[in-house]
């Protein structure tokens, strides 16, 4: 507290020093997606192994989470493709991306000053971004195939077994790297304003994406707004 | 408090239960659940059984018809299964597939339950009384009979025979049955007279 | 619940450990399906209508014997033919395989079944789907190495032959081995049905079947449905009877022990990110980090040349 | 059938030919499948199409339909040529033997006596040559040319193995292969049975081709023996019974004949009913003809039945020809008949040439049907688009449409192929309205009595004095007509050698037809049926499963006729001295004081093997006839005719083509077709799935077999351009039809004389009511053409043509 205060009385705009991330249509978006992928996530595990099927209660038994986790899917692919939509421009590779590969020590230590400065997403945000996309469609081809109840028989049993191996492989991949994705924000405070205020304080943006922030400031955006 | 509040929503938002949960997945849950699969209770074990011979063809299988109702005054019987008569010597339980599906028989939707009657001319059957169709039957045969009953021939023997109206008998029908038909074709002189057998 | 009075259970679909059966009597049964005695007759499937009270729709002719044209989820079994040239003899052979679920001894659907209880296997050996816990999710169909498994679009259950275990539960046989006019189909104790079947195979021989056998696939641990078979060194003749089945290597993988493995990398990865939160600390912005910021924001609203930053975070 | 059901288990060669048993009668073919499982059986199976019976069969031998006789002609040839018959049997049980007249002969396809203009046969030179002393002559060396063996050989010596093939198109060393398997029987220790059906008896000469394998079992001594005998697999489940009872054109119940124009009274109609033995000693059962005629016709009309007025002879009509149904569809359609009534039975999807049917039934006055399921013939009048193209306001026919019960609410005795009388019980109540079979007739003649009684009328006599005993006159119990059957004494029977000793006192059910006597003492509806509700009770509702020495014959189950005989002519299971031929299937044998066995002895109990007596003891020969003398209207001995319409000619007799004798009607000779414009064979016949046109009113058998067909082979599909699963139309010269096309390779073409024959198969079970799809019977196609013996109508073998068309009938 104390240092707040003193913070407070030393440079009283500090506090007030914020940056727009995250327009609202964006977090609604981001939500949505989140929403669904935790759905898809509790009903999937739920008829992933037995130990979770108590899990189907949460959407009315096992017949009712079969039913529904498919529709889930539906939503998913297109929350998320509008997502993709809106991101993808921002997710290209760059040097400075790997670099903060290689210095991944550091990004695990908290250590950011070594690193590079950072546009808007850091190598670990693009990574998760570029491989959630192929998750999610290879998830949804796959999950339509075994989608029995309208899709019967378009392709035959073996395929399915196929289909089945690679939807539960793919989707374990996927909610490992969603625990990625949520520690991650969570580890870095000030991270989840971003998708719920739609801003983050300015040392925030200073110490994850200088870059990003500098552009920020000058007020110039070569890829337009940087509002997603 | 709070820190370890949060720590707990983290492990709900994060691991989606999973650390609570893999608990589970080691096998505890279905131990303790009760297990309510069920073998579909035996459906006859309460049914009345009436021993019968298979309509069909001559091999005449014996077969068991299980009935809803224990026979009592009040209970108006109804047929609920058909199957082979074990101790019968030539098909020993066994069934063909129409002997087995004989209950699809007793029950068709095309069983007649109504005396029907068509007009000459008519493109319908209609509903008539048991007594309005025997009577009519009866006064037709009569008229008939007496207008085309031969009693002699022309070499003057006795033949009473009519040969205008004729009666095709079924052979899936009792000896009973055949007993009582042949008496009354017989007895009013008819000749025309057959059954499958020959054809 | 008479299940477990009657008939314990020996494996239960999505359980990991079923309570052993300790009421087991030891006698596992059979059905014993001798393709040389079949007429192709179907009062299997008329039997197994009645008894079961299905009602399959009425159907159409398309060239063929066999009616219905598959599986349904009314028709548990069905008759196939097969009009096969011996190129050994010249001769026309025309086979008739009754098709249907084989009660496999390590049953595909079982494994492959996520609904705890919806697929048992009872010690005798019967296999049979319980439909109040059936969630139609067709894993079973995925599961099964003879594409038995039907999922009804009706109530979206999954259906197949039963071996009419209620009848079994009461000490009767199936109503298809009951109603078999020429006794194509036996029903006994597994070890009886083999013993009838190598007499029944020794008979063939000596009527020139010189491949005539036993169809008790290894593959799926034998199963309580077996066929005798003329040519059982060719069981794909018979309307495609798989010639060496097993639970397909995708259902294992996707059914097997990486299931564990799965879920506990998950909760690796749930508890290696609260360890690392634990051990490093949350990443914080400090005052520092703000006041750059500020300075930034500041600089760049004076229009003044940005320096680069130098205070350290 | 001469044996039992089971009785198949027991034998070592089963021939199906003429039938296709695994699929028309399932369960009684199980014992087919014991005897291969059990014995080490074979089973054979001749037959134009690879059928289901053929799947299970050791050896399949395809045959041109409507050719049995040259098969079965080249099967004798086979075994006299080689030897291979029962020599002892054939000497001692038939009449291989006997003389026959020197001016009996066969020339150019015909036999003496035709007269052309009749399309019958004068049958006078068919017979035995008689001594002096009214036997017959017999030549024991079977030497003499003209003695039946010899004739029998020159007979079917043009059946070779080649010619056999040149009109069955059966390859040649197929069917040697075939004869081969049979000729193995002909040692008294191996057996061979035959199943057949209506693939022998619906052709224009049926009743010949059932001779021509009864000749092959008697050669090979395989008649009255376990694991023999000739099996009629007979069609509904009750028409052994029917056929028992008479209830038939021609007949008295217990195959007595109706009297005809030319049995003026009963001393005409006896004189020929003689039965006088026709070799020493003979027992020539039916010597008690007359006692068995009395009890009948006091059973009809009781007391009016007296001796003064000849047993009330005159009452019984008379016939001036068979009326059999092709002939009372004739008349019909010649506007000849006013009232049909139709007791459970579909004539328009049955009878030949439907579009003769239809005609026919439209001119009626009046039609009545009877029975517990919608019928076609009940509906003939109305419009079912291409399924039934009628104007219905054109015909004028009263139609009553009499809903009846169905086996589940019935009660009574039913008689099974092997002759078994079983009762039966009833679960439930008829539905609606629906009545009894039992009550409808009982309802109909008591109006029909109370109009003669009030009104007078032709002839009223032998309907108010119809004898009617029952409890309720409306409505008659199956026990009050199964006893009724049986017969009982009307005044005390007394043993014929003491007097004072009653065998059945007055009013008491006969135990036996032994005690049915000639004077009125006596009644009994049906002779052979007498012993099945004796004093000790309902005997056809015995239920004891024993069945001593595992036999096959389980003789406390049910009743059988004659006496509970359960084989007939058991007493040639033994040799002349009585002992059994083989004696690990021991059956009916000589004890030393009497027959005994498992089986009533089909014999005088206690005649000592030294009389001489035959085991054919309803014969006046004793023996059983190779020759059949004048028993059959188209000759003594099979022979070959082409079926009334053919792809090929006769090549035994170019200028015969089909029976001579043979019921056809002259309208009906112009529709036959000719191969020029229907160059392929058909064939009907039924499928496992479907009982006639009953079971498409079944649900679950609709959904088995859901759509008519036709089975064509591939090679005629790929000819024609059929698609399996395609739509065809058959037609004949008499109608056409749309099916769905099934194409096989279970039918092949065949090589008749040289040029391909192909075959179309074309089963039976629809019609358009009920639950199946619509669909048209092979009778819209089948000719007008009967059997020469017994009418029934030529089925199997027909000409066709076929071509693809692009959609189905429009309903």
């Amino acid at each position: 507290m104390a240092i707040d205060v003193e913070r407070t009385s030393v440079r009283p705009l500090v506090e007030h020093t914020v940056i727009d991330r995250y327009h609202a249509k964006a977090r609604v978006n981001h939500w949505v997606t989140a929403i669904t992928f935790t759905l898809l996530t509790l009903s999937g595990l739920a008829l992933f192994h037995p130990g979770l099927y108590w899990l189907t209660a949460f959407f009315g038994g096992g017949s009712g989470t079969r039913a529904i986790h498919p529709w889930f899917g539906v939503v998913l692919l297109m929350s998320f493709s509008l997502l993709f939509i809106q991101f993808w421009k921002h997710n290209f590779w760059n040097r400075d991306d790997t670099q903060w590969v290689k210095q991944i020590d550091d990004v695990v230590k908290g250590d950011e000053e070594h690193l590079p400065e950072l546009d808007k997403y850091n190598a670990g945000q693009k990574i998760v971004f570029w491989l959630m996309a192929l998750f999610i469609l290879i998830l949804f081809c796959t999950g339509l195939v075994i989608w029995d109840q309208y899709f019967h028989g378009i392709v035959t049993i073996e395929t399915n077994r196929l289909a089945a191996l690679v939807h539960s492989a793919i989707a374990i991949c996927a909610i490992l790297l969603l625990i990625v994705h949520v520690y991650a924000g969570i580890w870095v405070k000030g991270s989840v304003r971003s998708m719920t205020q739609g801003n983050v304080t300015g040392g925030w943006a200073w110490r994850h994406h200088r870059k990003w922030l500098r552009r920020e400031v000058r007020g110039a955006e070569p890829g337009g707004s940087t509002e997603g | 408090m709070i820190g370890e509040f949060s720590r707990r929503q983290f492990l709900r938002t994060a691991g989606a239960g999973i650390a609570g949960t893999t608990l589970g997945a080691m096998g505890f849950g279905g131990a303790e659940q009760a297990l309510a699969q069920a073998v579909r209770p035996f459906r006859l074990a309460q049914t009345t059984e009436t021993r019968n011979t298979c309509p069909y063809c001559s091999v005449a299988c014996g077969i068991i018809m299980y009935g809803l109702g224990d026979r009592s005054r009040n209970t108006q019987a109804s047929l609920i299964h058909i199957e082979g008569d074990p101790d019968h010597p030539v098909n020993r339980g066994t069934l063909c597939p129409k002997g087995a599906a004989l209950l699809d028989f007793v029950k068709a939707d095309t069983r007649l339950k109504h005396p029907m009657y068509r007009k000459p001319g008519s493109d319908k059957f209609e509903r008539v009384t048991w007594d309005f169709a025997l009577d009519r039957i009866a006064r037709l045969m009569k008229d008939d009979r007496d207008a085309n009953f031969i009693e002699k021939n022309k070499d003057g023997v006795t033949v009473n025979r009519w040969t205008t109206t004729g009666f095709l008998a079924a052979s899936a029908t009792t000896n009973e049955t055949a007993t009582l038909t042949y008496k009354v074709v017989r007895s009013a002189g008819m000749l025309v007279f057959d059954n499958q057998a020959r054809v | 619940m008479s299940s477990y009075q009657s008939l314990d259970i020996k494996r239960r679909s999505a359980t990991e450990f079923t309570p052993p059966a300790i009421r087991s009597t030891g006698l596992e049964v059979a059905k014993l399906i001798d393709v040389s005695k079949c007429i192709g007759c179907k009062a299997c499937q008329s039997a197994c209508l009645e008894w079961n009270n299905l009602k399959e729709d009425v159907g159409v002719n398309v060239g063929v014997y066999d009616n219905p044209h598959d599986l349904t989820p009314h028709s548990w079994t069905l008759m196939r033919f097969s009009e096969w040239d011996n190129p050994d003899t010249g001769n026309m052979e025309w086979l008739i395989r009754k098709d249907g679920c084989m009660h496999c001894e390590d049953p595909g659907c079982l494994k492959a079944c996520p609904a705890p209880g919806a697929i048992v296997q009872y010690t005798n050996g019967i296999v049979d789907f319980i439909s109040e816990n059936c969630i139609g999710c067709a894993y079973c169909v995925k599961g099964c190495p003879f594409n038995i498994p039907r999922i009804s679009a009706v109530d979206r259950k999954s259906y197949k032959c039963t071996l009419c275990s209620d009848r079994v539960a009461v000490g009767q046989g199936p109503a298809c081995a009951k109603a078999c006019p020429t006794a194509a189909i036996m029903f006994g104790s597994k070890t009886d049905m083999q013993e009838q079947a190598a007499r029944r195979v020794e008979d063939l021989k000596s009527r020139g079947y010189a491949n005539a056998g036993l169809y008790d696939p290894a593959g799926v641990g034998g199963t309580h449905v077996m066929y005798v078979l003329h040519h059982a060194d060719k069981p794909e003749i018979y309307h495609g009877l798989p010639n060496d089945p097993k639970i397909s290597p995708l259902v294992n993988a996707w059914k097997g022990g990486a299931k564990l493995l799965a879920l506990g990398a998950i909760a690796f990865a749930a508890v290696g990110a609260f360890f690392h939160h634990t051990v490093v600390g949350p990443n914080k912005v400090s005052p520092t980090d703000e006041e750059n910021a500020a300075d930034l924001v500041e600089e760049a609203e004076n229009g003044s040349p940005q320096p680069e930053p130098t205070r350290a975070g | 059938m001469t044996n039992t059901w089971q009785d198949i288990k027991n034998t070592d060669l089963v021939v199906v030919m003429g039938g296709n048993a695994a699929e028309a009668h399932p369960c009684g073919f199980k014992w087919v499948i014991e005897a291969k499982a059990n014995r080490g059986a074979k089973l054979v199976v001749v037959d134009p199409r690879y059928t289901r019976t053929a799947s299970v069969s050791d050896f399949y031998c395809p045959i041109r339909p409507g050719t049995d006789i040259a098969f079965l002609g080249g099967v004798i040839n086979y075994l006299l040529a080689n030897d291979k018959i029962q020599h002892e049997y054939v000497k001692a049980f038939t009449n291989a033997s006997y003389l026959i007249k020197p001016e009996f002969g066969w020339n150019e396809g015909l036999f003496t006596g035709y007269d052309e203009t009749k399309r019958g046969y004068d049958t006078s030179s068919w017979d035995y040559q008689l001594g002096e002393d009214g036997f017959a002559k017999i030549d024991d060396t079977l030497q003499d040319p003209q003695c039946v063996y010899q004739l029998m050989k020159k007979h079917f010596a043009v059946y070779t193995p080649e010619m056999v093939e040149r009109i069955c198109g059966s390859p040649k060393d197929k069917f040697l292969k075939v004869a081969e398997m049979m000729s193995e029987c002909s040692t008294p220790t191996k057996t061979m049975t035959s199943l057949y059906a209506l693939g022998w008896t619906q052709h224009s000469k049926g009743a010949q081709n059932i001779r021509g394998m009864a000749m092959i079992q008697l050669l090979l001594g395989n008649i009255g023996v376990r694991g023999g005998g000739m099996q009629a697999l007979r069609g509904h489940s009750n028409i052994q019974g029917l056929t028992d009872l008479g209830l038939m054109s021609n007949l008295i119940p217990g195959y007595l004949n109706m009297p005809t124009d030319k049995e003026k009274d009963l001393g005409a109609y006896m004189s020929t009913r003689g039965f006088k033995p026709l070799r020493p000693g003979q027992t020539s059962y039916w010597q008690n003809y007359k006692k068995f005629f009395v009890s009948f016709q006091k059973s009809m009309w009781g007391d009016a039945a007296k001796v003064e007025n000849d047993w009330a002879y005159d009452w019984l009509p008379k016939l001036d020809v068979t009326y059999d149904v092709l002939r009372a569809f004739d008349l019909m359609a010649n506007g000849k008949m006013n009232g049909y009534f139709c007791q459970g039975f579909n004539p328009l999807m049955t009878f030949p040439d439907r579009g003769k049917i239809t005609k026919a039934l439209s001119k009626l006055k009046f039609l009545v049907t009877m029975d517990p399921l919608e019928t076609e013939t009940s509906r003939f009048w109305e419009n079912h688009g291409e399924y039934n193209e009628v104007k219905s306001a054109d015909i004028q026919t009263e139609v009553f449409q009499l809903p009846t019960s169905c086996f589940a609410e019935d009660e009574g005795s039913l008689v099974n192929s092997s002759r078994w009388l079983q009762w039966h019980w009833p679960a439930v109540k008829p539905p609606g309205e629906a009545k009894l079979d039992t009550e409808i007739m009982a309802q109909i003649y008591l109006r029909l009595k109370a109009m003669y009684q009030e009104e007078g009328g032709k002839l009223p006599d032998p309907i108010v004095n119809l004898r009617w005993p029952y409890a309720n006159p409306e409505d008659p119990t199956p026990e009050e007509l199964a006893k009724e059957m049986n017969g009982a004494a009307l005044a005390d029977v007394t043993d014929p050698t003491d007097p004072t000793k009653i065998l059945v006192a007055k009013g008491k059910q006969l135990d036996t037809f032994a005690q049915l006597k000639d004077d009125g003492s006596t009644f009994s509806f049906c002779w052979i049926y007498a012993g099945c509700f004796t004093e000790s009770g309902n005997q056809m509702a015995r239920r004891d499963v024993s069945d001593p020495g595992d036999a096959g014959l389980a003789p406390k189950w049910a009743w059988a006729w004659p006496v509970n005989r359960r084989i007939l002519y058991n007493r040639a299971s033994s040799d002349v001295n009585g002992k059994p031929w083989d004696p690990s299937r021991k059956l009916v044998y000589w004890t030393g004081e009497k027959w005994g066995g498992f089986d009533v002895p089909d014999y005088g109990p206690t005649i000592r093997p030294e009389q001489s007596v035959g085991p054919f003891i309803m014969n006046p020969e004793g023996v059983a006839r190779l020759f059949s003398r004048g028993m059959m209207r188209d000759g003594p001995f099979p022979s070959h005719y082409e079926p009334f319409e053919s792809p090929v000619a006769n090549v035994i007799a170019p200028k015969i083509r089909g029976n001579p004798a043979a019921r056809i009607f002259k309208d009906d000779l112009v529709a036959l077709g000719t191969p020029d414009k229907y160059p392929y064979v058909a064939t009907s016949y039924r499928l496992t799935e479907h009982f006639h046109q009953w079971t498409k009113h079944v649900w679950v058998n609709a959904v088995l077999q859901p759509e008519f067909f036709v089975e064509i082979s591939e090679q005629l599909a790929k000819e024609k351009g059929i698609d399996k699963g395609g739509w065809v139309r058959v037609w004949s010269n008499r109608g056409s039809v749309k099916a769905k096309a099934v194409v096989t390779k279970r039918i092949k073409p065949l090589m008749v004389d040289g040029k391909p024959v192909h075959v179309v198969g074309i089963p039976q079970h629809w019609g358009f009511m009920g639950k199946t799809k619509k669909g048209f019977h092979p009778n819209s196609l089948t000719p007008f053409v009967g059997d020469a013996n017994i009418e029934t109508p030529e089925y199997k073998a027909f000409l066709v043509n076929i071509e693809a068309i692009a959609s189905g009938p429009v309903a």
